[in-house]
């Protein structure tokens, strides 16, 4: 029993370590604001429990299990939340016009260029 | 097992922290600063099981708490508050 | 690794002139620094600068950039002599450093005063687990009753300069942030949760980290946040402005009470021990009192400080 | 991460202390003068809390079966001083605001300017009144 809990706490923890990494480079490579916030939200919102589940089977039962799991809903609940709010404020404040206006641009700086 | 996952935390801050520098836009930085405090939650999480620090939960919990408030804060005040935005989003010099 | 991050984000800091960008780095930074208190064994440190530096200052910072605008100016002055003065001083201080012990040091000078009698008798003599809310509130807390007093002359001060003022377009009822409506119902749940959390920073200081000082900030947050979402008049409405004001001074008036009595009582001033018949009982009981008092003082000041600056309204 | 060489924390905390005082220096805009005083008192808090800091040491809560605590004093002395150091950076960015709409800017040098702008007329007044009596 021990050793399958071990197993599937490393499988959490690689995975979860796996996304997060995926995140960064998407926040790092993706284009435009929008595909950021997807690439930072999404994976985040699986990373962080993957990583908190794995952390919470290598522990023992105590008070500390439960202050995880706090913090599992905390990350849970505040983090798409903050995620979407800030696409929200992007759109409304006009940004997706001007990430259009300048991708034109960099379309017709690379035609030209081609 | 945990010290890879603390390995890869730390090289998403890292990345996370280039895009802040850059990031183009105010949002791009937004998004970048509530990404690395959201990473230093599992650094905390994860570094203080291995390490066994004291009450080390405690203070995750609220680093996740006052990440969420100054997210909110940034975007309330630069999207919501009539700031003259006569740059708004772009990362150019007035 | 982590100092590391720190002088990046410092250099960083320096170089860009988007003041938002500067103050969100800001707040990085000041997780970052609270990190690598967690790392030097201070809990309670940690604990006070994730909630001080980096909540309550960003908030405090962006508010006043909205009045005050974004854009820096680039200096006109060569940045030469500047550099000059601070290398040197800077080496000065690095020779200087060169005779200090070395981190970690067990013999080093620090260690060798007062604080072992704080380590070996603090149990014994205060009987509470947590050194650091023993020596701030008791073995200190002449020290800790200035840095109240302090803090609420700041909140006088800041009264004073700019005043709450009465805002005729954030009626009651008005949210801030226009159409969040997914924020709106995430942080109407969360509020309770953070304001539970205070109580338990507030309560639990005499056996883990926290206390009256992180307590007090943890639940000014929490209306901060709540003014952050569904605007000012509806936060004015739960916690008006003119309460702030009289609950600022119950805080320091709680604390130098508790002194009184034990003057009173014939003991010095702030000796907690005739509270109670038994005296390590007794001391339990005005560390409680006190750190309450704190906690008090700080909620409110810090409250007060954010609705006079966030209130403030651009003139021109 | 104990492990790092003895002097290295000082040396970063020294580093990030002249960061912040140059920035109070050299940089005009207010606001980021307070920022660069926010960069000094941390930096001062990274030297006390490191100076606390024992080898092999217990955070200071009373825990069965550890003997060895770090130094809590240091940790007394900074966990007040930052919350006094926010309170008086807003006390700061109060005077930043009321220095704002006195002056309608937070350069230092447009502040100056202005000053003596304000100044000047006064000066060149007294010196056209002099010429006139004089004449």
């Amino acid at each position: 029993m021990n050793a399958v809990i071990d197993w599937f706490s490393g499988f959490c923890m690689l995975g979860g370590g796996f996304l997060c990494i995926t995140g960064g480079v998407g926040l790092l490579r993706l284009p435009d604001f929008f595909s950021r916030v997807h690439a930072a939200g999404v994976t985040e919102t699986l990373a962080a429990p993957l990583l908190l589940t794995g952390l919470m089977l290598q522990m023992d039962w105590s008070l500390d299990l439960f202050k995880v799991l706090m913090i599992l809903f905390l990350v849970l609940a505040t983090n798409p939340t903050a995620t979407h709010a800030m696409a929200k404020a992007a759109l409304h404040g006009g940004y997706l016009q001007k990430a259009r206006g300048a991708e034109h641009a960099a379309e017709e700086d690379a035609s030209s260029k081609a | 097992m945990l010290s890879a996952a603390i390995i890869a935390v730390l090289v998403t801050m890292v990345l996370a922290l280039i895009r802040a520098f850059e990031g183009p836009s105010a949002y791009d930085r937004m998004l970048a600063a509530n990404l690395f405090g959201t990473k230093t939650v599992l650094l905390i999480a994860l570094g203080g099981y291995a390490l066994s620090w004291e009450s080390f939960l405690d203070i995750a919990l609220l680093y996740a708490l006052v990440n969420f408030v100054s997210t909110i804060a940034v975007m309330r005040f630069f999207e919501y508050s009539g700031m003259p935005r006569g740059n708004g989003g772009e990362g150019g010099r007035p | 690794m982590l100092l590391g991050f720190l002088v990046l984000i410092a250099l960083a800091a320096i170089r860009l002139h988007d003041l938002f960008a500067v103050v969100m780095l800001f707040g990085v930074y000041s997780l970052m620094t609270a990190a690598l208190f967690m790392d030097l064994d201070a809990v309670d440190v940690a604990f006070t600068e994730a909630a001080v530096g980096a909540g309550v200052t960003t908030v405090l910072m962006l508010s006043s950039l909205r009045l005050t605008g974004r854009w820096e100016q680039r200096s006109k002055h060569s940045p030469l002599v500047p550099l000059i003065v601070v290398g040197v001083t800077g080496a000065a201080l690095i020779y200087g450093t060169l005779d200090a012990p070395l981190l970690g040091d067990p013999n080093a000078p620090v260690h060798q005063h007062v604080a072992p009698r704080y380590i070996e008798q603090g149990a014994a003599e205060v009987g509470m687990p947590n050194m650091v809310t023993a020596v701030l509130a008791s073995y200190r807390g002449y020290d800790t009753f200035g840095e109240t007093v302090v803090i609420f002359t700041a909140g006088l001060a800041v009264l004073l300069l700019l005043g709450i003022q009465e805002n005729p377009e954030a009626k009651p009822g008005r949210a801030a942030i226009g159409d969040q409506l997914v924020l709106r119902v995430v942080v109407k749940m969360l509020i309770p949760l953070i304001l539970l959390y205070a109580l338990y920073v507030q309560f639990h200081g005499d056996y883990g980290a926290g206390g009256g000082f992180q307590a007090g900030v943890i639940f000014a947050t929490g209306f901060v946040l709540y003014d952050l979402v569904f605007g000012e008049g509806n936060a004015r409405l739960v916690v008006p402005p003119r309460w702030l004001h009289r609950l600022a001074a119950l805080g320091v008036l709680i604390y130098g009470g508790v002194g009184l009595v034990s003057l009173l009582d014939g003991k010095a001033f702030l000796d907690y021990s005739v509270l109670s018949h038994d005296p390590v009982h007794g001391q339990h009981l005005g560390v409680l009192l006190v750190e309450l008092g704190v906690g008090i003082t700080v909620f409110s000041v810090i409250l007060a400080i954010f609705y006079a600056l966030s209130g403030r309204r651009r003139v021109s | 991460m104990s492990g790092l060489p003895g002097l290295y924390n000082d040396f970063i905390a020294i580093f990030l202390m002249m960061a912040g005082f140059y920035v109070v220096i050299a940089q005009g805009n207010l606001v980021k003068k307070l920022v660069g005083l926010g960069l000094f008192q941390t930096s001062v808090f990274i030297f006390y809390i490191s100076m606390g800091k024992v080898a092999g040491g217990h955070a200071p809560i009373l825990t069965d079966g550890v003997t060895l605590y770090s130094n809590p004093l240091p940790h007394v002395l900074i966990l007040t001083a930052i919350v006094v150091g926010v309170a008086t950076t807003a006390v700061g960015l109060a005077l930043v605001v009321r220095i704002n709409e006195a002056y309608g800017s937070v350069e230092e040098e447009e502040i100056q300017a202005k000053d003596r702008a304000a100044e000047q007329p006064r000066v060149v007044d007294d010196e056209s009144t002099d010429r006139g009596s004089d004449s």
